[in-house]
């Protein structure tokens, strides 16, 4: 979380960022050294796309849905944490790009219980949208099918682990924007858990707000409003930019 | 002009995606002058036939007898298309695969029921341990997803394929819809 | 007696006796000499395993206010590493090594028999508290493949007879065992 | 207090004179695979009979660390007459002792002319089995610590990556990068704050190097890593261990205060001006800690989870300050080369591999053990002549090196010289040195099961290609195992590997496949019998009689 572009700028004594030039899918661009690849992309309405990535909380790089490729270099990067070198030559939609990210969406899909004709965000879920953008039309790999209990023990909210794809957006945004630190992931590897304080029931919890910013981050419908029935639950991301921008004329 | 031989089957579904196929309306007598129904829940056949070319199955493969089904299916047809979510995913009828199968039938058979507090031994299939979609048993050809796929994607899938083209598919359902 | 205590976890009232208390002297120790840093987190814990045989959660919600560490991270940092356990220790404890050599000569057939005498697995502690289980990465000891530790002492070159003879001593009450 | 010059050859000649006042010296093995077998009761034993017999001031009785041929233990060594002695028992005590005044031969004489020691060649291991770990005298009697006071009387830090740079000397954790390199990075870096980390989290299953190197020549360590922080600029360094090695964790514990009593760690060393704190950190058991930016997140009290490199700890580090991490057997490796120069080191090995390495021999092979042989020694020297071949009359099937990163390397690469390049080229990876020998009894694809489980396990769940892709993985080479898999499966998993490799986050993931491709690479029949014919050849894998697929 020490890398995020902002922090990065704020080094004591950094001289104004440099303007670098580069090439993205043949186009012939330039941007800042202190930009990621997929913000220049996006500048340049270049479409990478992205799930554990969300604008205002810190980089993660665990999805890896946003890899690029790299020209003299075999391993592709994660455009959302890669920043440009001078003359860099950037592929986003290669065959083999595009194969990885529905693999990895594939395994996605695979690892918990997404069952988009019951769920909440049926109709609004990034999951689901990249599914479609990908051209993903079953996954081969078996589904492992875990058996998670359903938290319903918040006044206002509901977890469903069965949709969690452990983007760590609610983790991110109750730490480095709420500043509570509610959420944490527990265990490692597939048992990997999204948890609240000593993992109690969420009602129980003694840290959180009830402010709601994870279940407005929130991807798919894993976190959602209580009284919302499937397909009814729409999240409002737009707080975000507007809460981050507020702080920063505050602090100025 | 041959006439196409189209079967449709449901295994372990809810009849949804059969209902959206019935909700093409009008466009179906369209249709119905370059097919042949040879198999259906909608129709009075009792053997799967033989040489069917599409075959469009519902739900997803629960107990021994849609496996039956359904391995046959593949022998005797051409093409083979996963329809709606339960065949793709094998979707709802998965969702007691979080749990032990004799958890399962104890808790419908017994727990939750009012009268014949027994698990069924004869007559019923007996169900496998985990519910799984078509391409876990069989080659499946195209998949069509959705819950259940709308029937303008059901009509597009079957006028491509009578047209002599293979759909994209891509842009006309997803997962859930 | 501290199992109780987890019903009140967060009470300061609490973490404020548990400073002066003796039990706790290790632990507070490790936390003053880093300055009662967040970084000391991992140690911190080590010291409460190595006072108290495991982590709870009274212990993990006071590490976590002398740290300034958010709960969520202290239970991270306990499930994230498989040193550290949030239950007690069962009376005797077996660490079988499952490291490629002692795989090679044949650890698994030593868990199974575990499984078979005590009805315990990885990670597990039989019902009577009698003995624990646990499995290694690598104890080092490759050369006397297959190894296991009973209660801190290396055992190699074992065989499940050999295995199930320890495991009758302890769950027989035998005093040499 | 500041030590100088004179003091270390004080203490060094105080301890020659001891040691030379004992006519016979027996060693005894106190590493773990000998204590495991009783070590500490021969040792016990044979103090109790020289004490009975009042022989204790003609003979010395002390505990060593590892004499390396752990399979045949407890070992005793008398170190003045050259004798090894295999398999003790406290009642060997007696016969031990009475053989000390006998001229004749006995079954242990000769032990330097046995081909277990007499192929090798120490460097890392050169006081191990002969120094006692406890005591700073013995390592500097053993020419210890007088690397570090040259470096820091002589030497411009400069002048000792240079140094360590011309000898060619690569990270013995497994990828081999250039330690030189490595070092002038971090020197280079504008923050000033700096730190270096000795990565003593040993985590392959089946490699114990490290532990044996920590448990019997702890200062070897201590010396490397202050020469390397002297070389950077370092005034603060953490040593990273295995909590479950408790020994290795004493030892060094000791070690570190007696180099601090000395004045050897700690403010202004030998009166140069540099100062070095030196700090135990102790793992908690995730093996993915091994990798540098997950290791940093340990120390810092985080879970260990990996973040993208760059930025690489060597400009943005521990607390985000330039950091050099380098594992035990390349620290270990430092004061030789400052003690007898570049150009002796580099004239070991191979042209690309410089030095030795230490391999932890296991699996079936007569003679397991710790050994130490230059770069470039053949497997065949390694397996059949050090480890005196297969048991049982069994027949020689891979050599398993790298663990969960590495691969299995079959036969006809039996003649192949062993270092970097070559064993990446045969589609394994030297790695931090297991070496476990496999015979006709061991099916591969349960081996790259196996491995698969380890990484399974240990992924930090942080992406997804690792975290599910290994999960995978491991359904995938389950279902094969159990004769249930179809051609299709096969193919799937190929794809997959090339996914998990491809594009996860760490060394972890980007290598949790090997075991799988190398597997495949030399043994493929093996998995087509599996799927085809649903038999194991190696009659290893109990078999479903009836497969669920068609």
């Amino acid at each position: 979380m020490n890398h995020s572009p902002a922090s990065r700028n704020s080094q004591e004594n950094t001289p104004p960022p440099r303007i670098l030039t580069l090439q993205i899918d043949g186009q012939d661009l330039s941007g800042r050294a202190d930009e990621t690849i997929l913000e220049i992309a996006r500048q340049n309405k270049i479409h990478i796309p992205t799930l554990c990535r969300l604008d205002g909380l810190s980089g993660h790089g665990g999805c890896r849905l946003c890899l690029v490729e790299i020209s003299g270099q075999n391993r592709p990067v994660p455009a959302c944490l890669t920043y440009p070198q001078e003359g860099m030559v950037i592929s986003t939609a290669s065959q083999r790009l595009q194969d990885y990210r529905r693999k990895i969406l594939e395994l996605l899909f695979s690892e918990r219980n997404h069952v988009c004709a019951v769920c909440v965000s049926n109709g609004h879920c990034e999951l689901q949208e990249l599914a479609v953008e990908l051209g993903l039309s079953h996954v081969r790999y078996e589904y492992l099918h875990p058996r998670l209990e359903v938290d319903g023990s918040h006044a206002r909210f509901i977890r469903d682990p069965n949709r969690c794809v452990l983007c760590l957006r609610c983790v991110r945004v109750c730490a480095e924007v709420e500043g509570a630190h509610t959420w944490d992931v527990m265990g490692r590897g597939i048992s990997s858990r999204v948890i609240t304080d000593l993992n109690q029931a969420w009602g129980s919890s003694q840290s959180c707000t009830a402010c709601g910013k994870c279940v407005q981050v929130c991807p798919t419908g894993a976190l959602s409003e209580k009284g919302t029935s499937v397909a009814e639950m729409i999240k409002h991301r737009h707080f975000l930019p507007q809460l981050l921008a507020m702080r920063t004329n505050r602090r100025e | 002009m041959n006439k196409a031989r189209i079967a449709t089957t449901w295994l372990d579904g809810c009849s949804g995606c059969h209902m959206s196929l019935l909700d093409i309306d009008e466009r179906l007598v369209e249709l119905a002058e370059q097919i042949e129904l040879v198999y259906s829940p909608l129709v009075d056949t009792l053997d799967f036939p033989e040489a069917v070319d599409i075959a469009l199955v519902e739900g997803a493969v629960g107990n021994e007898d849609d496996l039956k089904k359904l391995q046959l299916i593949r022998k005797q047809s051409r093409l083979l298309v996963a329809l709606g979510d339960c065949a793709v995913t094998a979707n709802v009828p998965a969702m007691r695969n979080a749990f032990k199968l004799e958890e399962v039938l104890r808790h419908v058979y017994t727990a939750t029921a009012s009268s014949q507090l027994q698990l069924p031994k004869e007559e019923v299939p007996p169900l496998r341990d985990r519910v799984r979609p078509l391409h876990a048993y069989v080659e499946v050809d195209l998949f069509l997803p959705g819950c259940p796929p709308p029937s303008e994607a059901i009509f597009f899938l079957l006028s491509e394929l009578l047209a002599g083209r293979i759909p994209d598919l891509s842009a006309k359902s997803r997962f859930g819809a | 007696m501290r199992q109780q205590a987890e019903a009140n976890i967060c009470s300061e009232k609490d973490f404020a006796a548990l400073t002066q208390d003796r039990q706790w002297r290790q632990v507070n120790r490790t936390m003053r000499l880093n300055n009662n840093q967040p970084e000391a987190l991992i140690e911190t814990l080590h010291a409460v395993q190595d006072t108290f045989g495991f982590l709870d959660h009274q212990a993990m919600a006071y590490v976590a206010h002398v740290l300034r560490v958010p709960l969520s991270r202290v239970y991270a940092v306990a499930t994230f590493y498989h040193y550290f356990s949030l239950k007690p220790p069962g009376e005797h404890s077996c660490v079988v090594c499952m490291g490629t050599a002692c795989y090679i000569g044949g650890s698994s057939a030593l868990l199974d028999q575990i499984q078979q005498s005590a009805a315990i697995g990885p990670g597990e502690t039989s019902k009577d508290g009698k003995v624990s289980l646990v499995v290694a990465r690598c104890l080092g000891s490759c050369g006397l493949a297959p190894a296991a530790v009973f209660d801190g002492r290396v055992a190699g070159k074992l065989n499940p007879a050999l295995m199930e003879e320890q495991l009758e001593r302890w769950l027989s009450h035998d005093p040499e065992a | 207090m500041t030590l100088k010059h004179k003091d270390l050859q004080q203490i060094a000649a105080a301890e020659e004179q001891r040691q030379q006042g004992f006519q016979h010296r027996i060693h005894v093995c106190q590493a773990a695979g000998c204590l495991s077998c009783g070590s500490r009761e021969v040792q016990e034993s044979l103090e109790q009979v020289v004490a009975d017999r009042e022989l204790e001031q003609e003979v010395q009785v002390k505990g060593v660390g590892c004499l390396g041929l752990c399979s045949a233990g407890p070992l005793v060594a008398v170190a003045s007459a050259d004798r090894l002695y295999q398999g003790c028992a406290p009642t060997d005590a007696g016969s031990i002792v009475d053989g000390l005044t006998s001229t004749a031969k006995t079954d242990a004489d000769g032990a330097g002319t046995l081909p277990f020691f007499s192929k090798q060649h120490k460097i890392v291991l050169e006081n191990c089995g002969s120094i006692d770990p406890e005591r700073i005298e013995e390592y500097i009697a053993a020419e210890g610590y007088a690397a570090l006071y040259t470096v820091l009387r002589e030497m411009t830090p400069a002048e000792v990556i240079e140094e360590i740079t011309r000898a060619g000397l690569r990270g013995r954790g497994g990828a081999g990068y250039p330690t030189g390199l490595k070092w002038s990075t971090v020197a280079k870096a504008l923050r000033q704050t700096r730190y270096v980390i000795c990565n003593a989290d040993e985590g392959d299953p089946g490699a114990f190097m490290d532990r044996s190197v920590l448990e019997s020549d702890p200062h070897r360590v201590l010396e490397g890593i202050a020469i390397a922080a002297y070389a950077l600029g370092a005034a603060q360094g953490f040593i990273y261990v295995r909590a479950e090695y408790p020994l290795a964790v004493k030892r060094l514990r000791k070690a570190i205060a007696q180099a601090e009593r000395l004045g050897i760690l700690g403010k202004n060393i030998c009166n140069s001006g540099f100062s070095f704190d030196l700090q135990l950190r102790l793992g908690a058991g995730a093996f993915v800690c091994g990798e540098e930016t997950a290791l940093i997140a340990s120390i810092e009290g985080l879970p260990g989870k990996p973040r993208p490199r760059p930025p690489y700890p060597a400009e943005s580090g521990l607390k985000g300050c330039p950091t050099l991490i380098n594992n035990v057997e390349t620290f270990a490796n430092i004061a030789p080369i400052i003690r007898r120069g570049s150009d002796w080191f580099a004239a070991i090995g191979t042209e690309k591999s410089k030095g030795t390495k230490v391999f932890a021999l296991a699996g079936r092979v007569c003679r397991t053990g710790l050994i130490e042989v230059p770069m470039g020694t053949s497997l065949t020297e390694i397996v059949f002549e050090i480890g005196g071949g297969i048991p049982d009359q069994g027949r020689f099937k891979a050599v398993q090196t790298g663990g969960p990163s590495g691969g299995c390397i079959p036969e006809q690469y039996l003649h192949m010289g062993v270092d970097y390049e070559s064993l990446a080229q045969v589609g394994s990876i030297m790695g931090s040195g297991g070496m476990i020998v496999m015979d006709q009894s061991s099916c591969m694809v349960d081996v790259a099961r196996f491995f698969m489980e380890f990484c399974m396990s240990e992924s930090c769940g942080k992406c997804v290609p690792c975290r599910v892709g290994t999960t995978q993985l491991h359904a995938l080479l389950s279902k094969i195992t159990q004769g249930r898999a179809t051609p299709g499966d096969l193919a799937t998993m190929e794809e997959l590997c090339d996914l998990v490799k491809n594009t996860s986050l760490c060394g972890l993931g980007q290598t949790a496949a090997n075991p799988v491709l190398s597997t495949l690479r030399y043994f493929r029949d093996e998995y087509r019998a599996h799927i085809d014919n649903q038999r194991c050849p190696a009659h290893h894998c109990s078999m479903a009689t009836t497969r669920e697929r068609p």
